[in-house]
C-alpha cells in the first residue's frame, strides 16, 4: 500500500465525501466521524508520502495515474503527481490542518448550519482533496481543475452561512473565476508554445527551445501570476476575502483561512521555480521590479486596514492579506533565504492562522460576537482557550520560540541579503501593527477593561466581575483539544524548525538561487 | 580572549533556568486557596535556584565555562546555555535578590490585599526563568529568545492593577520593548547571521571577533546602534520612557524590574554585544564609536536632571535607574578592560542598592500609603529601619565608600582615564553630585524634618510587616558586603 | 467601477494582443502543440494503448482520467453546494412561500404533456446511445448524462416539479450522483488494489477475461457510466433547486 | 509592432480566431467587473469562459486535419470487424490503402497481426490535436458548475435582500450593519443580578 500513499491522500477524503453525501440525509450524526476518520486516513497517507520522499534518492516521488509512467510513454501523456519536499510538506500541512478542523467542527457545524451536515462535510472533504491535490500535482492543467475543485467547495462552504455570507461569496465567485480563468489562459499559452502540460516537461521545453524571450510565454507568466495573485487575495485583489471569511460559518473559516491563500502561494512558488524556471521568472524586469513594490504596498495597506477593525475575526482576515504580502515578498526578493522564509511561512502561517481562527470560533460560540467589546474577561473564564489563542497571536507577531519568529527571521534575512530595504521596512511596519493589534486584544481579554477604558472590578481585592462571569467555563473538549494541539504545533514547528528548514533547503538546492549579496 | 577556557558540560545551567518554570506549575496548581503552600513554593524555587547558581561559582572561578546544549535552532546556531564569570555574576545577583523579593512580595501583597496573587507569583517565576536564560545564554539568538520571553512575561506584572493607568503603562512598556526588539534588534541579528555562511559562528559569544573583517566601519556603527537601541531594556535615551511608565506595577515588580531583572537584562545584553560580539579591540579601533559614549553620557546627565524634578518617589527612582544604567552602558562603550569590569560590577552594585530603595518605597506605601517625596517628612522616626536602609541604599547608589557603588564607579573612572576621556570623568562626577541632590533629600526629609501637620492615623504609623523589613535590611547590608567582597566579583568579571 | 473595469479591460487587451504576435500560424502543423510528442502519442498510439477509436474519449477517460474524475467531482460539488446554499432549514423552512404575481394555477397543457410523454423515452434512449457509443463517435458520459438530465427537466417543465420528483427525487439524485463518483473512483481504486496505480485500468485484465488494452476499453465505458450517473442526477438537482429557490415544490 | 505589413494585417487576416477570442474575452471581463446586475455579471463570466474555450480549441486545429476519431482504416477494431463481417469491404479498403502513398510495409505487417498499430507521423497530421478538446470538456464542466453555484448564490441574495442590483444589495448590507448593536455580554449580566436582587427585596 505504501507505493500508493500519494493516491491514499485523496482517496480517503474522496470516498469519505461521497459517503457523507449518501448517509447525510438519513443519519446526520455519522458525517462527523466519517470526516474525521477519512482525514485520519489521509494524514497517514501524507506522512507515509513524506517518509518516502525523504527515503528516495532524488528527493522526489512520482506517481503516474493510470499507469502512464514516463519510462514507457512520452512525459506528459498521463497525469503525474510529483511529491518533492515542498509539495509533500505543504500537503501534510493541508491534511493536518483539515484533520484538526474536522475534529473541531462537530459542534459549530451542528449549530450554525443545522440539518446541513451532509453537504457540509461532503464539501469539506472535497475541499481538502482539492487543496492536497494542488500541492502534489505535476500537471499544469490538472492544477486548474483542482483549483476549481477547491474554489467551488469553498463557495459552497462559505455560502452555507447567513445571507450576508452569500452576498460575500458572490464577490468571491466573480474574482475567483477571473483568477482561475487567467490561470487557465496562461496555461493555454504555455501549452501552445511548449506542447506539453507536464510541469517538468514545460521547463524542459522552455530551456530547450529558448522560450525566455517569447512574448506569449511572458504574457502567459503574467496571466498565471495574476490569476494566482487574485486567488491568494494579494492586496489590490483582496476584496473578496475579508467579508467571505468573516461571514462564513466557523468551521469553514477555520478551514479556509489557514489553507487557501497559502496553497496559492505554493502554486506561485511552484510556477516560478519548477514550471517557468528561475531564469525565466526572475530575469525579466517587466515584473521583477514591479512585484516587490506591490508587495510593500500590499503589506502596509493590509496591516493598516487590520488596524482599523473593531472585530477580531475581521481583523484576522486582514492579517491574512498582510501575511500573503509577506510570502509573495519572500519569493520576489529572489534570494535563497527569502524562499526558505516564504516556504516556511506557508507552513507556520497555516498553523498559527488555524490556531487563531479556532480560538475566534470558540469566542464566537461563547459570546455570540467577536467584536472587541465582547472579549472582556475571557481569560478568567477560559484560560486554556485563551492561552492557545495567545500562542497564535505571539506567533503572528513573531515572538520566539513560536514558528512565526523563524519564518519572519528568514524573510528578513532574505530581504536583507537581496538589499530590498523597502520590503524590510514593510515587514517591520506590519510587525509593529501586529504587536498593537494583539496586545490590544490581550489587554481586553486579560484585563477585563471596557472600550471606554473603565475597569470592571477594581485593582484591589477580587475583581468585581459579576458572579456569573468569574466561574470557570472552558470550551467543549472537541473544540479545545484541536486548539491546544494547533498551539502546540505552532511551538513545536518553531522549536524544531531546523528539521523542516533542512528539508526546504534540500528542495531549494538544485535551483541555484542567489545566497548572498554583491556586498 | 587570552586563553581558551576549558568547557565543562553540565546540566546545572538548565536546572537553574527551569527551576522557576517548575515552580510556576506548582504555584498555579496551589492557587489562591492554598496561599501558604504557594508562597512556600516561590521561596523554595528561589532557594534552589540560588544554590544551584552559587554552586557553579568554584568551577567558573577556576577558569572553566559550563555549557549545556539544549537544541539546535538554526544551522550553526544552537540553543546553548553557557556560564562564564560575567553571566554568573548576573545570575547570582538575580537569583539571590529573587529570594529577597519573594519574601518581600509576600509581605507587600498580603499587606495590601492584592488580587490575583497566583498570577502575580506565576509570572514572577516566568520572568525569573527568562532572566536566568539571558544570563546563561551562549549566543545572540538564545539571548534574544529569553529577552523576548522576559518582555512578554512581565507585561501581566506591569498591568497587575488592571486600571486605566496600568493599561497605559503596560502599553507604553510593551510598545517600546517590542518595537525596539522586533524592528531594530531582529534585523541586526539577522545581519549577523549572514556571517554564518562563512562558517564563522559569529553569533556565539566565545567565537573570535570577525566583525572588522566582515564589515566596513559604517556598517559596524550602524550595527552597534541597532544593537544598543535594540536592547531597549537598557533604558538608553531616547528609548527610556517605558521605564517610568512601568512604575504603575506593584512595588515588588518595580524592584525586580528596575533593580534586577529587566533593566539589568538590557545592559547585560549590551555589554555582551560590546565585549563578546564586537570585542574590545575592535571597538577601540573603530572610528566613530565615541558616539555611543556621548549617548551614554547624555542619558546619565539628562535622566539625573529629570529625576530631580520628580515628586513621585518611584518615578524619581526610575529616572535614577535610567541614569545608573547609563553608567553600565558607558562602561561597556569605553571598550577597555577596566571599563567593562566596572560596568559588570555596577550591575551587581546598583542592583543591590536600587532594590533596597524600591523595597523602602514599597514598605512606605504599605505602612503609610504615601507615594510622594513631599509627604515623607518625619517618617524616619516612625520607620527607622526602612529609612535607614533607604539612606544606605542612597549612599551606595551615589557611590560612597565603604558601599558597593564606589567600587564600580572607581573602575569606570579608571576605564575612562585609560581612553583619555577626561570629559567622561567630569560627567561621572557631575552625575554623582546630581545623585546626591535627588536621593539624599528624601532621607534627609524623613529624618530631619519635623512633621508640620498631624493628619489622621499618623500616630499609629508603624514599621511595615516583617516580611518587608527583613529583605530590605538584608539588601542594605548587602551593599556593604559587596564592597568588601568586591574582589570576588572583579575576578569573575575578568580582572 | 466602470472606469476601473475599462482600464483593466484595456490593459488585458494590450497584453493579449502583445502575445498574439507570437502565436503560431493558424492550423500550423509544426506548431509546438501539434508537433509535441504528447499530442503525437495520443493520435498515433491511442489505438495501440486502449483500442478506442475516439481519441478524445481515450484521452478524457484514460490518459487524463484523473482530471476527468475531478471534473465529475466538480459537477457533484456544484450539486451539493447548491443544495447546501438553497436548502431551507430551521425557521427559514417554515416561512410561507412567496406568492408570485400573476401566478396561474393552471393545469398542464394537454398538447405539451402528450408531446413530452412521447419525447421523453426517445430522449432517454438517445442518451444511452450517446453514452454507450462515446468510444467510437462523439459522445460519452457528460453528453449522455446531460441529455438524460434534460429528459427529467423536460418532465418538470411540462408538468411540474413534483411530477418529475416522483421519478427522481432530489434526495435520490444526490445519492445517484454519489454512486456515479463511487463507480468512477471505485474502478480506479479497484485497479489500484489489483496492483497498479490509481485508475490504471489495464490491471483489470486480472479479473476480466480480456487483454490489458481491452480492459482499458471496457473500464472506460464503466467510468463513463459513472460520469453519466453523476451528470444526470446533478443536472436535475440543480434545476430542481434553482427553479424553486430551494423549496422543491410547484412548477417554474 | 504596428507596421503596415505587421501586426494588424497579421491579426485580422491570419489570426482571425485569436482576435475573436480576445474581443469576447474583453467583453466578458468588462461585464464581470463593470455591470451592476448580478445576472449580467454572470453572463459576462460565461462569455469570458467561452472565449477561453475558443482559444484552446484554436490551438488544436491542424490545417487539413479531421476530428480526432480514427477513420475506419486506422480503427483498432475496424479490421477485425471488417474481416469478420464484411470481407469484401475490407478488401476494398485494403486496395485503397495500397494505392495510398503511406507506409505500406508497416501497414501490411500490421495486417498480419490483425491488431491495432501505431500511426506514422504523416498519418498523425491528419487528425486534429485531441488534447485541447479534452481540456475544454473539463473547462466547460467547470464553467457550468461555477455558473450553477453562482446562480444559487444570486437566488439566496435575492431571497434575503429582494434585489439583484449590486449597489442595492450593498446599501441593504450597510443599513443592516448600522442597525446591528453589538451585544455587550458583560454589561448585561449585572443588570440581571440587580433585577434578581430587586425581586428578592420585594419578597
Amino acid at each position: 500500500m505504501s507505493e500508493n500513499s500519494i493516491a491514499l491522500i485523496f482517496v480517503f477524503p474522496l470516498f469519505g465525501a461521497v459517503l457523507c453525501a449518501l448517509v447525510g440525509r438519513k443519519s446526520r450524526n455519522l458525517c462527523h466521524p466519517i470526516a474525521v476518520a477519512s482525514l485520519a486516513g489521509a494524514l497517514w497517507g501524507g506522512i507515509e508520502t513524506l517518509r518516502r520522499v525523504i527515503a528516495s534518492e532524488t528527493n522526489e516521488v512520482s506517481y503516474y495515474f493510470g499507469g502512464w509512467n514516463a519510462d514507457a510513454y512520452p512525459r506528459g501523456v498521463g497525469i503525474e503527481f510529483r511529491a518533492d519536499y515542498l509539495g509533500a510538506l505543504i500537503m501534510l500541512v493541508v491534511v493536518g490542518v483539515a484533520f484538526l478542523v474536522a475534529i473541531y467542527s462537530k459542534l459549530p457545524v451542528a449549530e450554525e448550519t443545522p440539518e446541513k451536515e451532509g453537504p457540509f462535510y461532503t464539501l469539506f472533504l472535497l475541499q481538502v482533496t482539492g487543496l492536497a491535490g494542488i500541492c502534489l500535482t505535476g500537471d499544469a492543467f490538472n492544477l486548474y481543475v483542482l483549483i476549481e475543485v477547491a474554489a467551488l467547495t469553498g463557495y459552497g462552504l462559505i455560502a452555507m452561512g447567513s445571507a450576508r455570507a452569500a452576498a460575500a461569496t458572490f464577490n468571491y465567485v466573480i474574482l475567483g473565476t477571473i483568477g482561475a480563468s487567467f490561470y487557465l489562459l496562461g496555461v493555454g499559452y504555455v501549452y501552445m508554445k511548449t506542447g506539453t502540460l507536464n510541469m517538468v516537461g514545460i521547463q524542459e521545453v522552455i530551456t530547450a527551445n529558448g522560450l525566455a524571450d517569447s512574448a506569449a510565454m511572458q504574457v502567459a507568466f503574467v496571466f498565471i501570476c495574476l490569476g494566482v495573485l487574485i486567488k491568494m487575495a494579494f492586496f489590490p485583489f483582496h476584496a473578496w476575502l475579508p467579508n467571505a471569511y468573516f461571514h462564513a460559518p466557523t468551521a469553514t473559516s477555520s478551514l479556509l483561512a489557514p489553507l487557501v491563500t497559502k496553497v496559492m502561494i505554493y502554486v506561485m512558488i511552484r510556477m516560478t521555480l519548477t514550471v517557468f524556471g528561475v531564469d525565466f521568472s526572475f530575469e525579466n524586469t517587466l515584473w521583477t521590479e514591479v512585484i516587490p513594490w506591490l508587495v510593500v504596498i500590499a503589506i502596509v495597506c493590509a496591516a493598516t486596514m487590520a488596524l482599523a477593525q473593531r472585530d477580531v475575526k475581521k481583523m484576522l482576515t486582514y492579517l491574512i492579506v498582510a501575511e500573503v504580502g509577506y510570502m509573495v515578498g519572500g519569493i520576489w526578493v529572489y534570494n535563497y533565504y527569502g524562499f526558505i522564509g516564504s516556504i516556511f511561512h506557508i507552513i507556520s502561517d497555516a498553523c498559527m492562522t488555524l490556531c487563531l481562527f479556532l480560538g475566534v470560533g470558540i469566542i464566537l460560540r461563547k459570546r455570540r460576537t467577536t467584536h472587541f467589546d465582547g472579549l472582556r474577561g475571557l481569560f478568567r473564564k477560559m484560560p486554556f482557550t485563551m492561552g492557545g489563542f495567545f500562542v497564535g497571536g505571539f506567533s503572528i507577531i513573531g515572538l520566539p520560540p513560536t514558528c512565526g519568529f523563524f519564518s519572519k527571521w528568514y524573510l528578513i534575512t532574505g530581504g536583507m541579503l537581496a538589499e530590498r530595504w523597502e520590503y524590510m521596512v514593510a515587514l517591520m511596519f506590519s510587525t509593529m501593527v501586529m504587536v498593537v493589534l494583539f496586545f490590544r486584544l490581550i489587554e481586553r481579554i486579560h484585563l477585563a477593561v471596557t472600550e471606554s477604558g473603565e475597569n470592571i472590578g477594581h485593582g484591589h481585592g477580587d475583581l468585581a466581575l459579576p458572579e456569573s462571569e468569574t466561574f470557570f467555563d472552558e470550551a467543549h473538549w472537541t473544540m479545545l483539544v484541536p486548539l491546544l494541539l494547533s498551539a502546540s504545533v505552532v511551538l513545536v514547528i518553531g522549536i524544531f524548525n531546523q528539521d523542516i528548514v533542512n528539508l526546504i533547503q534540500d528542495f531549494l538546492e538544485p535551483f541555484d538561487l542567489p545566497k548572498g549579496t554583491g556586498r | 580572549m587570552v586563553a581558551e577556557p576549558t568547557v565543562v558540560n553540565d546540566v546545572r545551567p538548565l536546572i537553574a533556568v527551569l527551576t522557576p518554570m517548575v515552580a510556576v506549575v506548582a504555584i498555579a496548581w496551589s492557587g489562591e486557596k492554598r496561599k501558604n503552600l504557594r508562597e512556600i513554593f516561590t521561596l523554595l524555587a528561589g532557594l534552589v535556584q540560588a544554590s544551584v547558581v552559587l554552586s557553579l561559582t568554584p568551577l567558573v572561578l577556576a577558569g572553566n565555562v559550563v555549557e549545556f546544549h539544549v537544541w539546535q535552532i538554526f544551522t550553526n546556531v544552537p540553543m546553548l546555555l553557557r556560564v562564564d564569570g560575567f553571566g554568573l555574576i548576573f545570575a547570582a545577583v538575580a537569583s539571590v535578590l529573587w529570594i529577597a523579593t519573594s519574601l518581600y512580595a509576600i509581605g507587600y501583597m498580603r499587606g495590601l490585599h492584592e488580587h490575583a496573587q497566583t498570577r502575580f507569583y506565576s509570572f514572577f517565576g516566568v520572568s525569573l526563568c527568562a532572566t536566568m536564560g539571558v544570563a546563561f545564554s551562549a549566543n545572540l539568538l538564545t539571548i534574544y529568545f529569553f529577552y523576548e520571553m522576559l518582555s512578554v512575561s512581565t507585561y501581566p506584572l506591569v498591568t497587575h492593577m488592571q486600571d486605566k493607568e496600568a493599561r497605559k503603562g503596560g502599553r507604553t512598556y510593551l510598545s517600546y520593548l517590542l518595537f525596539t526588539s522586533l524592528c531594530l534588534l531582529l534585523p541586526a541579528l539577522s545581519w549577523c547571521y549572514v556571517w554564518l555562511d562563512n562558517g564563522q559562528g559569529a553569533m556565539d559569544f566565545l567565537a573570535g571577533n570577525s566583525m572588522s573583517e566582515q564589515f566596513s566601519d559604517t556598517t559596524q556603527i550602524v550595527l552597534l546602534l541597532l544593537f544598543t537601541f535594540g536592547f531597549a531594556k537598557a533604558g538608553l535615551m531616547p528609548f527610556h520612557s517605558w521605564l517610568p511608565n512601568a512604575m504603575v506595577a506593584p512595588t515588588p515588580v518595580s524592584a525586580l524590574l528596575h533593580a534586577v531583572a529587566v533593566v539589568k537584562v538590557g545592559v547585560f545584553c549590551v555589554i555582551r554585544v560590546y565585549s563578546d560580539i564586537f570585542g574590545i579591540e575592535v571597538l577601540q579601533a573603530l572610528d566613530g564609536e565615541q558616539i555611543m559614549v556621548w549617548i551614554a553620557c547624555a542619558t546619565i546627565i539628562i535622566s539625573s536632571l529629570i529625576a530631580l524634578s520628580q515628586d513621585n518617589l518611584k518615578r524619581r527612582l526610575a529616572f535614577s535607574t535610567i541614569g545608573q544604567l547609563g553608567y553600565v552602558v558607558l562602561g561597556a562603550t569605553l571598550a577597555t578592560k577596566q571599563g567593562t569590569a566596572g560596568a559588570v560590577v555596577h550591575i551587581a552594585m546598583h542592583a543591590c542598592g536600587k532594590i533596597t530603595l524600591f523595597f523602602c518605597a514599597g514598605a512606605i506605601l504599605v505602612a503609610s500609603g504615601k507615594k510622594y517625596v513631599s509627604e515623607l517628612r518625619g517618617l524616619g522616626r516612625k520607620m527607622p529601619f526602612t529609612m535607614g536602609a533607604f539612606l544606605i541604599g542612597s549612599l551606595s547608589v551615589i557611590g560612597l565608600p565603604p558601599l558597593g557603588g564606589f567600587v564600580s564607579k572607581w573602575y569606570l573612572v579608571l576605564g575612562a582615564l585609560e581612553r583619555d576621556y577626561v570629559w567622561v570623568v567630569v560627567v561621572l562626577l557631575v552625575s554623582s553630585l546630581l545623585n546626591v541632590f535627588y536621593l539624599l533629600p528624601v532621607a534627609v526629609r524623613a529624618f530631619f524634618r519635623n512633621e508640620n501637620d498631624n493628619e489622621e492615623g499618623e500616630g499609629g504609623l508603624k514599621e511595615a510587616p516583617w516580611q518587608c523589613v527583613v529583605p530590605l535590611s538584608c539588601t542594605a547590608l548587602g551593599c556593604f558586603g559587596l564592597f568588601f567582597f568586591s574582589d570576588v566579583l572583579l575576578s569573575l568579571a575578568g580582572l | 467601477m466602470k472606469k476601473i473595469a475599462l482600464a483593466v479591460t484595456v490593459l488585458t487587451g494590450i497584453l493579449l494582443l502583445y502575445a498574439a504576435q507570437d502565436f503560431p500560424a493558424w492550423g500550423d502543423l509544426q506548431s509546438p502543440a501539434s508537433a509535441s510528442p504528447v499530442s503525437k502519442h495520443f493520435i498515433a498510439d491511442t489505438g495501440v494503448d486502449t483500442e478506442v477509436p475516439n481519441m478524445v474519449t481515450a484521452v478524457l477517460a484514460d490518459y487524463r482520467g484523473f482530471d476527468t474524475m475531478f471534473e465529475t467531482v466538480v459537477i457533484f460539488i456544484a450539486g451539493i453546494a447548491i443544495i447546501g446554499i438553497l436548502r431551507r432549514t430551521g425557521a427559514d423552512a417554515d416561512a410561507p412561500a412567496l406568492k408570485r404575481e400573476n401566478e396561474i394555477a393552471a393545469e398542464p397543457d394537454l398538447i405539451v404533456t402528450n408531446t413530452v410523454r412521447l419525447l421523453v423515452p426517445v430522449i432517454q434512449l438517445f442518451a444511452f446511445y450517446v453514452l454507450a457509443h462515446g468510444h467510437v463517435s462523439p459522445g460519452g458520459g457528460f453528453q449522455g448524462g446531460v441529455i438524460m438530465g434534460a429528459s427529467f427537466i423536460l418532465v418538470a417543465l411540462a408538468w411540474d416539479l413534483p411530477k418529475a420528483m416522483d421519478r427522481l427525487s432530489v434526495d435520490r439524485a444526490v445519492m445517484l450522483a454519489g454512486v456515479g463518483i463511487l463507480i468512477y473512483a471505485g474502478i480506479g481504486l479497484f485497479s489500484m488494489l489489483l496492483g497498479g496505480e490509481f485508475l490504471d485500468y489495464a490491471e483489470l485484465s486480472h479479473v476480466l477475461p480480456v487483454s490489458r488494452e481491452m480492459a482499458r476499453y471496457h473500464a472506460m465505458l464503466g467510468v463513463e457510466i459513472g460520469v453519466a450517473f453523476t451528470v444526470t442526477a446533478v443536472m436535475f438537482a440543480i434545476y430542481a433547486n434553482l427553479s424553486t429557490r430551494g423549496r422543491l415544490e410547484g412548477g417554474l | 509592432m504596428f507596421g503596415e505589413d505587421g501586426l494588424l494585417n497579421e491579426l485580422l487576416v491570419e489570426r482571425f480566431n485569436y482576435c475573436v477570442y480576445v474581443v469576447l474575452l474583453l467583453i466578458g471581463l468588462y461585464a464581470m467587473i463593470a455591470k451592476n446586475n448580478l445576472i449580467k455579471k454572470l453572463i459576462g463570466m460565461s462569455i469570458f469562459q467561452t472565449a477561453i474555450i475558443l482559444f484552446y480549441v484554436s490551438i488544436g486545429v491542424k490545417e487539413g486535419g479531421t476530428i480526432p476519431i480514427y477513420v475506419a482504416e486506422h480503427d483498432p477494431h475496424g479490421h477485425h470487424a471488417e474481416h469478420q463481417a464484411h470481407p469484401e469491404e475490407a478488401n476494398a479498403t485494403e486496395e485503397t490503402e495500397e494505392n495510398a502513398t503511406t507506409a505500406t510495409t508497416l501497414h501490411e505487417e500490421d495486417h498480419g497481426h490483425h491488431g491495432p498499430r501505431s500511426l506514422t507521423d504523416e498519418e498523425t497530421s491528419d487528425y486534429a490535436n485531441p488534447l485541447p478538446h479534452v481540456l475544454m470538456l473539463t473547462a466547460i464542466v467547470v464553467g457550468v458548475a461555477t455558473l450553477g453555484v453562482a446562480l444559487a448564490l444570486t437566488q439566496r441574495i435575492y431571497r434575503a435582500y429582494g434585489t439583484i442590483e449590486e449597489d442595492a444589495v450593498l446599501a441593504a448590507i450597510l443599513a443592516e450593519d448600522a442597525s446591528t448593536v453589538i451585544p455587550d455580554v458583560l454589561a448585561t449580566k449585572p443588570k440581571r443580578t440587580s433585577s434578581k436582587s430587586r425581586k428578592a427585596k420585594k419578597a
